[in-house]
């Protein structure tokens, strides 16, 4: 098959119908595989991993804390792709699984908040420093809440499509504006923040002594994260079809009165 | 394009137009602050530019929901989306108007409430040149917000939740070159930020707020 | 059968507790209005065959 | 100037409400349109005016020719009558708003402020800034609405004389003004719905 035959062939699922049927196919093996993925990698973290020389047992935390943190920032990337998607193809499909994904990626950003949160309890001595990290990840959790309340707040799907994608672009250069803002105005005071962030960009050995015993758990914890967010993504994208052919439906009756 | 800045300057001047209400706002915040964390002056001298900064902006957020709106509501926008003028300009000029009416005074406010918090002295000058420069930014970036919540009937929360995250990038780099410049240390780097960002917003941001005006006026 | 978290074990253990918390919330939340959903459009789709 | 339409549909909302469409509005000519309330009389309008994309179909003659006015006029109540009609004079880059006062009789008005002059006279000022646009097909939702029998005919003067000037006119309105033009009735246009077992169809 020819790049092209390829690439038409991907448009395919951009039909609501053939969407909905091939996703109800392969959702069941996500669904299994990341759950699995990410009851394996927890126990194996919490159970079966030794205490950091230095953090102690707090290191456990990496294994929600950094796939959560990747899933909300990849979460957003994939919302960019669909919306960048829709504002050209103008495929409906898209449009809704952006809608569908950013719920997910709001609790995605929460958890990464809420553990990067209670991890600085004891490390920090306070429960909320305004660390670069977090601080960019609270403005993503603002960059979420207003996107989601804006495809709420407009009656018209097909205008909360176009307004909602235009924000999501506007509001990915911003993000991108925020972090280097936010990275200048407190330059990483914490030493802690960087052991997660090596484990998540590297996952290999550095300085800070990351090793590979925590590595393959995280690893497995990061696949079944990924594996997660498909399925979900997947299931409300469904949904989103169907509430959208509601309203279709609804509005046709009430045309034909 | 010179017609609609002095119809829009004159309806703001006029009764009910809402010129003033974000200088008195201003005023509100930081005459309350020394009231709220208590009247030390080297405190006060210390938060002065973050404080001066944050009023500016929250000033300049509440005058944002008429930006557009009262257009919306009388129709004006449907002929100005079908007259000669594009959109991108309409958009830009609306802008203009905002900061001239709403930014341009607080920029001329700021020094006078600055003495009220203690200021110190080589901040006055840094701190309106970084409220010149920031608050057109503020003003574009508004108007981008209102261009989003136009069509909506309760859009002014929704308003500020969206154009909030917005502004963050300005504000810190604006209130780092008024801090900055407080303290005596230099300047240049989040100043060079903050003009690139107002630059870049002014020239960029136009075209997606009429993008979505355009949108909404399906 | 808990391992020793030493002194740190109540940050482990809230930590867990509220993202699996958060995670099991999300996934019940977007079961349960999926089928919600799915019933509703399956209703509407039978009145409006019956009704032409 | 010649304003033609082929095969148009048009959705409001997303749902095809009118499909089929064609006819001419030759210079000089009114076209009078009619049908029951929410048909998509307005959305018709409105993609004319350009303001939104047409489903499918083809509009010649329309680009910068139009001036529309919906429901509501587009007046600032701070402004006075002459200040309202030299800024859209302005915008649209045309000279002399003294035609429109005269045209609608709101010489006397002129240094009233918009906002208090009674709802008819606002609908006539709404209707003489169609005039100082200076384009030559307007296009006119339901102009008569409070207007008294006077001003009514007021109206359908001015729509004469700029009928008379080669402009044309597209009103959708319910009273018959007694202009040179046809009617066009919406009502058969009315799109049919897609069968719901088109998933995708049902979808749109």
């Amino acid at each position: 098959m020819s790049i092209a035959a390829k690439a038409n062939a991907l448009w395919e699922y951009a039909n609501p119908r053939k969407f909905l049927a091939t996703s109800e196919r392969v959702m069941p093996f996500f669904w299994i595989t990341s759950i699995a993925c990410i009851v394996v990698g927890l126990i194996w973290g919490f159970f079966f991993t030794p205490d950091d020389y230095k953090q102690g047992s707090t290191v456990k935390i990496i294994y929600l804390h950094v796939p959560a943190a990747l899933m909300a920032i990849n979460c957003w990337l994939m919302m960019l792709a669909t919306s960048l998607v829709w504002l050209v193809r103008r495929h409906h499909v898209s449009a809704l699984a952006a809608r569908a994904a950013a719920p997910i990626g709001i609790v995605m950003t929460l958890i990464a908040l809420a553990t990067g949160a209670i991890w600085g309890q004891p490390m920090w001595g306070t429960w909320w420093a305004w660390d670069p990290r977090l601080t960019s990840f609270l403005i993503l959790f603002l960059f979420y809440l207003g996107y989601v309340a804006l495809w709420e707040a407009i009656e018209d799907p097909d205008t909360a499509a176009d307004l909602t994608s235009v924000l999501c672009l506007v509001g990915s250069v911003f993000a991108l504006l925020s972090r280097y803002a936010v990275n200048f105005w407190n330059q990483g005071l914490h030493q802690g923040a960087s052991v997660m962030r090596a484990a998540a960009v590297t996952g290999a050995d550095t300085e800070e002594k990351v090793s590979n015993i925590y590595f393959y758990p995280l690893l497995l914890c990061m696949i079944g994260f990924v594996l997660l967010f498909i399925a979900l993504v997947l299931y409300r994208t469904g949904t989103e079809i169907r509430a959208r052919r509601i309203k279709a439906l609804l509005a046709r009756e009430r045309v034909n009165g | 394009m010179i017609a609609l800045l002095l119809r829009d300057l004159k309806l703001a001047l006029r009764a009910g137009g809402g010129f003033g209400l974000g200088l008195a706002f201003f005023l509100i915040v930081t005459v309350l602050v020394p009231f709220s964390v208590g009247p030390q002056s080297s405190l006060l001298s210390t938060i002065a530019p973050g404080i001066l900064w944050l009023g500016a902006l929250l000033a300049c957020l509440l005058s944002l929901d008429r930006l557009l709106a009262l257009d919306w509501e009388d129709g004006s926008l449907d002929l100005l989306a079908t007259a000669p003028l594009p959109l991108e300009s309409v958009v830009t000029i609306k802008a203009l108007a905002h900061w001239l009416t709403t930014g341009l005074p607080l920029v001329l406010a700021a020094p006078f409430l600055g003495v009220l918090l203690n200021l110190p002295v080589p901040g006055f000058s840094w701190l309106v040149i970084s409220l010149l420069i920031g608050t057109p930014a503020m003003s574009v970036i508004g108007t981008f917000g209102a261009a989003l919540t136009v069509g909506l009937k309760r859009g002014g929360l929704l308003l500020s939740l969206l154009v909030l995250p917005l502004y963050v990038p300005t504000l810190i780099f604006g209130a780092e070159v008024a801090r900055r410049g407080a303290m005596g240390m230099e300047t240049q780097t989040p100043l060079l930020m903050l003009a690139g960002i107002t630059a870049a917003t002014i020239a960029l941001l136009p075209f997606a707020s009429a993008a979505v005006l355009r949108i909404n006026l399906r | 059968m808990i391992p020793d978290l030493g002194k740190y074990a109540d940050t482990v253990m809230w930590s867990y507790v509220v993202s699996i918390a958060l995670l099991v919330a999300l996934i019940v939340f977007s079961v349960m209005r999926g089928r919600k959903v799915r019933a509703e459009m399956e209703k509407v789709e039978q009145r409006m065959t019956r009704n032409g | 100037m010649t304003l033609t339409v082929t095969d148009l549909a048009i959705t409001r909302g997303g749902i095809p409400v009118l499909e089929g469409l064609s006819f001419t509005l030759p210079a000089g000519k009114a076209l009078i349109l009619r049908g029951p309330n929410g048909i998509g009389k307005t959305t018709l309008l409105r993609t004319l005016a350009g303001l939104q994309p047409p489903l499918q179909g083809r509009i010649e003659g329309a680009e910068d020719q139009i001036a529309y006015a919906s429901h509501s006029d587009g007046l600032k109540p701070t402004l006075t009558v002459v200040e309202n009609l030299n800024f859209w004079a302005s915008v649209f880059g045309t000279q002399g708003i003294q035609p429109a006062l005269d045209a609608f009789a709101l010489n006397d008005l002129a240094d009233r402020h918009a906002g208090n002059l009674s709802a008819g006279q606002k609908r006539r000022l709404g209707l003489a800034r169609m005039l100082v646009t200076g384009r030559p097909i307007w296009m006119l939702d339901e102009p008569t609405v409070s207007l008294d029998q006077n001003a009514v005919k007021m109206f359908a003067d001015a729509v004469r004389t700029h009928l008379g000037q080669g402009g044309s006119a597209l009103i959708a309105t319910h009273i018959d003004l007694g202009l040179d033009g046809e009617v066009l009735d919406v009502g058969p246009n009315k799109a049919k719905p897609k069968p719901i077992d088109d998933f995708d169809g049902g979808f749109l």
